[in-house]
């Protein structure tokens, strides 16, 4: 399937992913009105071991140890294969943060689940972390 | 074609149908399900009291689940398995196997205590059936006590408090949580939740008459209702009135294999290999259950499948303390405090064998994964781990790898 | 309002042709049949002929046919030319008086070889000589214009239409091998008399029909190699480049037609690999005389006589053959009227050259 | 001390828009902003600014400009702001004044007073989209006579030369004056164009010989990264003996940018300056240089094109001239107004003439002289457009460079800062942060977008003229009108001005 690669050799750790993640999610139409004065908390977070940067979300996994973890069917599969987080089922249990090798999913302050879900259920029709690297350090591809 | 029979109607069944039909499309599967509900999730109930969730989501994959995956399923109680036959009889009927899933889970345990049947309203509450039942005497009113102070009788404590707010809980244990969290931990979460709830602790109940629950310190409660969750007991019978090897579960292998051909089981009723101990062991976690459901499905379908990577782990919020712990909790402990929080991780010879986190847990699952993976924390300091961690304290061309998309971690 | 050479003329024209693959002589008189059936591709402004085979007996000397514009310029003419050139007979060419044609210059023609001290003095051969007096007389004596200069042939033009350019100069009365004609429809002149067509350089003659866009880079690859354009018209610059390809290069007039236009590389690409040396060669060593933009050309030249269509086919070239005659024209018409039924017909391809020589070669 | 430096821009930030993202902070290597932590947004210190638009182009809420500081000296018109600020800087430093890029003086850029011809009527435009319209070019010396053997067929053996799909090529640009990357962009477009690039006199970077099919290896003044399989890797070695943004100077490439690979494919030590001399020691008069042209070719057994690259200066064609006799293959001329990593701003601002100017009058001199056969012309010193290609074919060249043209495809705002080593754009830079920033996947694909659009847009307008074939355009000064110039500057462009017959 479709998925989000990081090549590392090219972050720039300049961290746009990370807001315009945030407003790629924030359903509001005008990026300053979604950002301004608001503390983000992006899908797709910039890591670094001190040397490099990466934006790291999620793997979406072809066995995803979040989705046989969760107790409240929240999280499944696309028929993409794209790993969905429904957030009116999930009862916040954590399951899901306990479990995932990558540390990509997190329960948010409004006490559910929640990750990257490739921009597919917004409006952005493509990731906009990929769309919006300036260095093509985050790409959207078949492998 | 193979004849899948499966015996359970719970999430290690699940994880089997998913195995079988991910080996096998359109498989001819059945399914015996004795609690006679379609698949749901047992651990919403307490979240159904809580009305943090609904009824029909606790039937987590929708009601018609077992129709979507073009399963049978037959309401009824599998009183008999006839291993010669290749058969199970249940309320009457014989339901003919190639491959037969033992899946039937556990029992809450109830012990013999004086003057129990004095007690007028009393619960279990480990199925939906508990759930529902509390639930209605819950809404007539009345004091509730709890007996048991483990995840179940806690999990139980936030739903009902979702009612009133005089609970009390009793435990022999010293603390609460005694199974899934060290003391230490289990004295924070005392410590931080012991404003919302009166616990009885140390407490060994010696009788009940009628709405009064008596201790061995001769203290007394009184209450209108009584639920009891002291634990659970995995259902064997079946299989060990037919000569299947078993401990306090069913043993099975790797494969989930019992030691009886063509039979497999998996779920609350096994004991089972785990990956820090190295042992068999009863786990009784939901993923556990899933996965080895999955495992013996693919096997049961002519895969070879092996589930070596099941650990004791645990996420739950209560009261909005956030507890997870993965792991077991041996070797040498790294502890520190966070304001409120409390962390704790458990290293032999520099591999991560078990963690508690108490309060803040973003990004626990590296460390799980490392607990998983037997993956030396080589220079990483453990009490950096503990106080926050991201990809970058993979090796780099692990990370670099899963990033890239060539490799699962 | 400038005169011809002072500035650049687009034109479009008629041109035809008519060829005898034995050899034989016949009269003018069809030729002008021939090209006055497309009187409407002229505009009455310039109209010649230029005709192989017309000059038997004096068929070893070189046949210049001269305008004279200025009564001085016949004088220093003649002057110039006794310097160099053993003089074998001069006369006016003879003309018919008709109304059509009026304004004509002085029209003479003399017969006339290179002295020997004059060819050792060039030391390329007689032709060389030819060429820079064609080129020192046209552009150094006012009034002076030397427009045929090619031996055993001769070109005949005028400002009026063809036919009337034809029975003017009493084509009638002349018999040879070769007749090609051309009528003019220059878009913004008078036209003079020395910018009509046929264009002709020693025995080599062009008519053309088109305007090419390669124009001004042809000229100057021309005038860098000795040549003057001095009427700037496309008919010039390509009679110079055949007469560069052919004369100082040695090129064939196949050879010179895969120049002027050439394969595309598309097509040399995938050529054998032997032919794509050839071909790439050529392309790439004679670029600057690669002609683009619309073109149909009739070439005569001694003993033969060549079609050639631009590499796009812009302009339209119908070849008919009868025995052992060959007709050529821009239009079917211009054909049939002449020859109303042939052996076969067919129309030249785009850069395709159709090369016709004399049985025996030259005359 | 008085600070006498006044910003030359003012960084204008929206901060209704401002988001305290703090990309543009992390952007910057000048500096310039800031989040301050107390005030709770970001500022900025315009005085750090020189204007590269990185931030303004990465800000994700476009909160932020850079406009021209409007403070201003009382106006004169003799003494600009500009002499007096510089005279303020050399009063401080003592130094020469340094710049990069090419000359951003007010003269005349004759290009944009220069016209193109189309067809109407009497000759048909020729469409490129239904019909063949061909680019190719081949640079080389032209034989003079043709060989035939035996049977008479003709011998096609032709001198080396280069095989373009169209006229353009990426000028000489130093490995070390630019990133690793921006050499690795250029390198994979001229391959993947069938084109090529040139090292510059940088030397060649191991990693790059399998472009070699594609590259030219430059020999300059100072032969730094010059040796045998350097020559032989080549396609064509050019001779620099000029640039256009410096004539008559050497090159400084201070030892802060010779770091490792750089150092080591120059073939010099790690942190000592690299400095070409003015002129090759070895070359103090045009037959000096014929023996270093036949000298090469020995070396390269008359396998591969020698280029000789000149400035253009004010008697280029006599120089083109003895060039076109010297044995090399294709000249190459580089206008004023060039680009450069860096060069003294009086000699960048006040040396040399126009490139339209000096190949309106080589082109015509080699051709007074028969010899324009003898080379290829390749003229080069900004050439910014498709139509700047047309407009320097028709003048009479076989192709141009483009350097600075390639630069801004890969980002270059021309903030013409090169010299501090600093590029934001990770062009002119060997900062390896800097340097990461320029991806060469993306850099290629751009050059290489460019161009195509580029040939395009060649082809269009060759179309439009009714030529189907560039060879047909080359020196074609008739398709050439000028607007606005006089007498002499037509006569040296050689064309008529719009509106004559």
């Amino acid at each position: 399937m479709k998925k989000i690669y990081v090549k590392e050799e090219w972050c720039l750790g300049c961290h746009l992913c990370e807001f315009e993640c945030t407003y790629a999610n924030s359903g509001i139409g005008n990026i300053v009105l979604a950002l301004k004065d608001k503390e983000i908390d992006p899908n797709v977070k910039v890591q670094s071991d001190g040397k490099i940067t990466f934006a790291v979300s999620c793997r979406h996994c072809d066995e995803p140890l979040c989705i046989s973890a969760c107790i409240s069917g929240a999280l499944s599969k696309d028929e993409t294969g794209a790993v969905m987080v429904d957030r009116s089922k999930c009862v916040g249990c954590g399951s899901c943060v306990m479990v995932c090798p990558y540390g990509a999913v997190r329960i948010t302050k409004e006490g559910t689940a929640n990750k990257c879900q490739l921009c597919m259920n917004n409006s952005c029709g493509e990731p906009l972390c990929v769309k919006k690297c300036p260095n093509g350090a985050i790409v959207y591809e078949e492998k | 074609m193979n004849k899948y029979v499966l015996i359970g109607g719970s999430i290690a069944t699940e994880g089997a149908i998913e195995g079988i039909l991910s080996a096998e499309k359109n498989a001819d599967i059945t399914v015996l399900c004795g609690e006679k509900r379609p698949l749901y999730s047992r651990p919403l109930i307490s979240y159904a009291l809580e009305k943090k969730t609904t009824d029909e989501k606790m039937y987590f994959h929708g009601e018609d689940y077992y129709e979507k995956k073009g399963v049978k399923a037959v309401y009824a109680v599998a009183e008999k398995i006839d291993p010669e036959k290749k058969v199970v009889i249940a309320e009457g009927k014989e339901y003919p196997y190639d491959e037969l899933l033992v899946a039937t889970g556990s029992k809450p345990f109830v012990p013999p205590i004086k003057g129990l049947e004095s007690v007028g309203k009393k619960h279990t509450f480990y199925t939906m059936d508990d759930m529902l039942g509390l639930r209605a005497d819950l809404e007539k009113g009345g004091k509730v006590l709890i007996v048991g102070a483990g995840l179940i009788g806690m999990k139980c404590a936030e739903g009902v408090k979702e009612y009133r707010d005089d609970i009390v809980i009793a435990d022999m244990a010293p603390r609460p949580l005694p199974a899934a969290t060290t003391p230490e931990a289990g004295n924070i979460v005392q410590e931080r939740l012991s404003s919302i709830i009166d616990f009885r602790l140390n407490a060994a109940l010696d009788r009940f008459d009628g709405n009064k629950a008596v201790f061995g310190s001769g203290e007394e409660v009184t209450f209108d209702i009584l639920v009891l969750a002291l634990g659970v007991r995995p259902q064997v019978e079946l299989l060990k009135e037919i000569g299947a090897e078993v401990n306090r579960g069913i043993i099975v292998n790797e494969k989930m294999q019992t030691n009886l051909p063509h039979i497999y089981a998996a779920g609350d009723v096994v004991e089972s290999y785990e990956a820090v101990g190295e042992s068999k062991r009863l786990l009784q976690l939901f993923p556990s259950a899933y996965l080895g459901g999955k495992t013996a499905g693919r096997n049961m379908a002519g895969e070879d499948s092996r589930f070596l990577t099941d650990i004791p782990m645990n996420a739950t919020n209560l009261f909005g303390v956030r507890i997870m712990s993965a792991g077991l909790f041996v070797g040498e402990k790294t502890e520190v405090t966070v304001g409120e929080d409390y962390r704790a991780l458990y290293t032999e010879g520099g591999v991560i064998k078990g963690f508690i986190l108490i309060g803040e847990s973003a990004r626990a699952g590296i460390l799980t994964d490392f607990i998983r993976k037997k993956r030396s924390i080589g220079t990483l300091d453990a009490k950096e781990l503990l106080a926050g961690r991201d990809l970058s304290v993979y090796p780099a061309e692990e990370r670099r790898a899963a990033l890239g998309g060539k490799y699962e971690i | 309002m400038l005169l011809e050479g002072e500035f650049r003329i687009p034109a479009g024209c008629a041109i035809s042709a008519i060829f005898d693959k034995t050899g034989a002589r016949f009269s003018g008189e069809s030729i002008i049949d021939s090209i006055a059936v497309m009187r409407d591709r002229s505009n009455g402004l310039g109209g010649g002929f230029a005709c192989y085979g017309i000059y038997p007996d004096k068929k070893d000397l070189y046949a210049f046919h001269v305008f004279f514009t200025i009564h001085s310029a016949r004088k220093d003419f003649e002057e110039y030319i006794a310097r160099y050139y053993e003089i074998d007979s001069d006369e006016d060419i003879p003309t018919r008086k008709i109304p059509e044609i009026v304004d004509e210059p002085e029209i003479r023609r003399y017969f006339v070889y290179p002295k020997q001290k004059y060819i050792d003095f060039v030391k390329t051969g007689p032709d060389e000589c030819v060429f820079r007096t064609v080129f020192a007389v046209n552009t150094e004596i006012k009034g002076a214009y030397i427009f045929s200069s090619g031996k055993n042939m001769g070109i005949f033009k005028a400002v009026g239409f063809p036919e009337d350019v034809g029975r003017f100069y009493r084509l009638d009365s002349y018999e040879g091998y070769l007749f090609t004609a051309h009528g003019r429809y220059p878009t913004n002149t008078p036209g003079w008399w020395g910018g009509a067509h046929p264009f002709g350089l020693l025995d080599l003659s062009v008519v053309h029909n088109g305007e090419i866009s390669s124009y001004d880079a042809n000229r100057r690859a021309m005038e860098m190699y000795g040549y003057k354009c001095t009427l700037l018209t496309d008919t010039e610059v390509i009679t110079y480049i055949l007469d560069y390809l052919t004369r100082k290069k040695g090129l064939t007039f196949k050879e010179s037609a895969e120049v002027i236009a050439a394969p595309f590389w598309t097509r040399i690409d995938r050529m054998s690999e032997t032919e794509k040396a050839r071909a790439t060669y050529l392309r790439d060593v004679f670029s600057a005389e690669l002609v683009t933009g619309p073109f149909s050309i009739i070439v005569g030249f001694d003993g033969g006589v060549m079609a050639l269509n631009d590499r796009l086919k812009l302009r339209t070239l119908a070849v008919a053959e009868k025995g052992d005659k060959v007709y050529m024209a821009s239009e079917e018409a211009a054909i049939r009227r002449v020859c109303p039924s042939f052996d076969k017909m067919f129309y030249a391809e785009g850069g395709k050259p159709i090369v016709y020589r004399v049985k025996g070669g030259k005359q | 001390m008085i600070d006498y430096n006044v910003a030359p821009f003012e960084v204008v930030r929206d901060y209704d828009k401002c988001v305290n993202c703090r990309v543009c902070e992390r952007q910057c290597s000048n500096e310039v902003h800031r989040y301050e932590e107390g005030f709770g947004k970001m500022i900025s210190d315009s005085t750090k600014c020189v204007d590269c638009q990185r931030c303004v182009c990465l800000c994700p809420t476009k909160a932020l400009k850079i406009v021209p500081n409007q403070n201003s000296f009382r106006p004169n018109v003799n003494w600009q702001q500009k002499y007096l600020t510089e005279i303020y800087k050399q009063a401080e430093s003592g130094g020469v004044l340094l710049s990069s890029m090419g000359n951003p003086e007010p003269f005349p850029v004759y290009f944009d007073k220069i016209l193109i011809n189309a067809s109407q009527v009497t000759n048909p435009s020729i469409d490129p989209l239904r019909e063949p319209m061909e680019t190719r070019v081949f640079l080389g010396a032209k034989p003079q006579n043709i060989q035939r053997d035996a049977e008479g067929k003709i011998v096609a053996k032709l001198p080396p030369r280069l095989k373009l799909s169209m006229p353009v090529m990426f000028s000489a640009m130093s490995y070390g004056s630019i990133s690793y990357n921006a050499h690795a962009a250029l390198a994979r477009a001229a391959e993947k164009l069938g084109i090529y690039y040139n090292t510059g006199e940088g030397g060649l970077h191991k990693d790059f010989y399998k472009y070699s099919a594609n590259t030219i290896v430059q020999v300059a003044s100072g032969r730094f990264g010059v040796h045998k399989d350097y020559l032989e890797d080549g396609a064509a070695i050019e001779i620099k003996i000029g640039q256009g943004a410096k004539p008559g100077i050497g090159g400084h490439l201070p030892g802060a940018k010779i770091v490792g690979d750089v150092s080591m494919t120059r073939m010099i030590p790690e942190g000592s300056d690299a400095v070409s001399p003015a002129p090759h020691h070895d070359i103090y008069s045009i037959e000096d240089l014929r023996q270093l042209v036949y000298s090469i070719k020995e070396a390269t057994e008359y396998k591969k094109p020698v280029i000789v690259k000149i400035a253009a200066v004010h008697n280029v064609a006599a120089i083109a001239s003895g060039i076109a006799r010297s044995g090399a293959d294709i000249i190459a001329i580089d206008g004023f107004r060039g680009g450069t990593g860096a060069a003294p701003t009086r000699i960048r601002d006040n040396v040399g003439i126009p490139i339209e100017l000096a190949l309106g009058s080589v082109d015509q001199r080699l051709r007074e002289e028969n010899i324009r056969d003898n080379v290829s012309l390749v003229v080069a010193g900004s050439i910014r457009s498709s139509a700047d290609v047309v407009k320097s074919i028709c003048l009479g060249a076989d192709a141009v460079y483009i350097g600075s043209a390639s630069l801004v495809a890969m980002g270059c705002h021309l903030c013409r800062t090169c010299n501090y080593g600093k590029c934001n754009w990770g062009i002119a830079t060997q900062r390896p942060d800097l340097v990461k920033r320029l991806n060469p996947d993306i850099a290629a694909e751009r050059l290489i977008n460019m161009l195509t659009a580029w040939n395009h847009e060649i082809q269009e307008m060759m179309g439009g003229m009714g030529i189907n074939s560039i060879e047909a355009l080359r020196g074609n000064r008739l398709m050439l009108r000028g607007v606005g110039l006089n007498e002499r500057e037509l006569a040296v462009l050689g064309i008529k001005h719009a509106g004559e017959v």
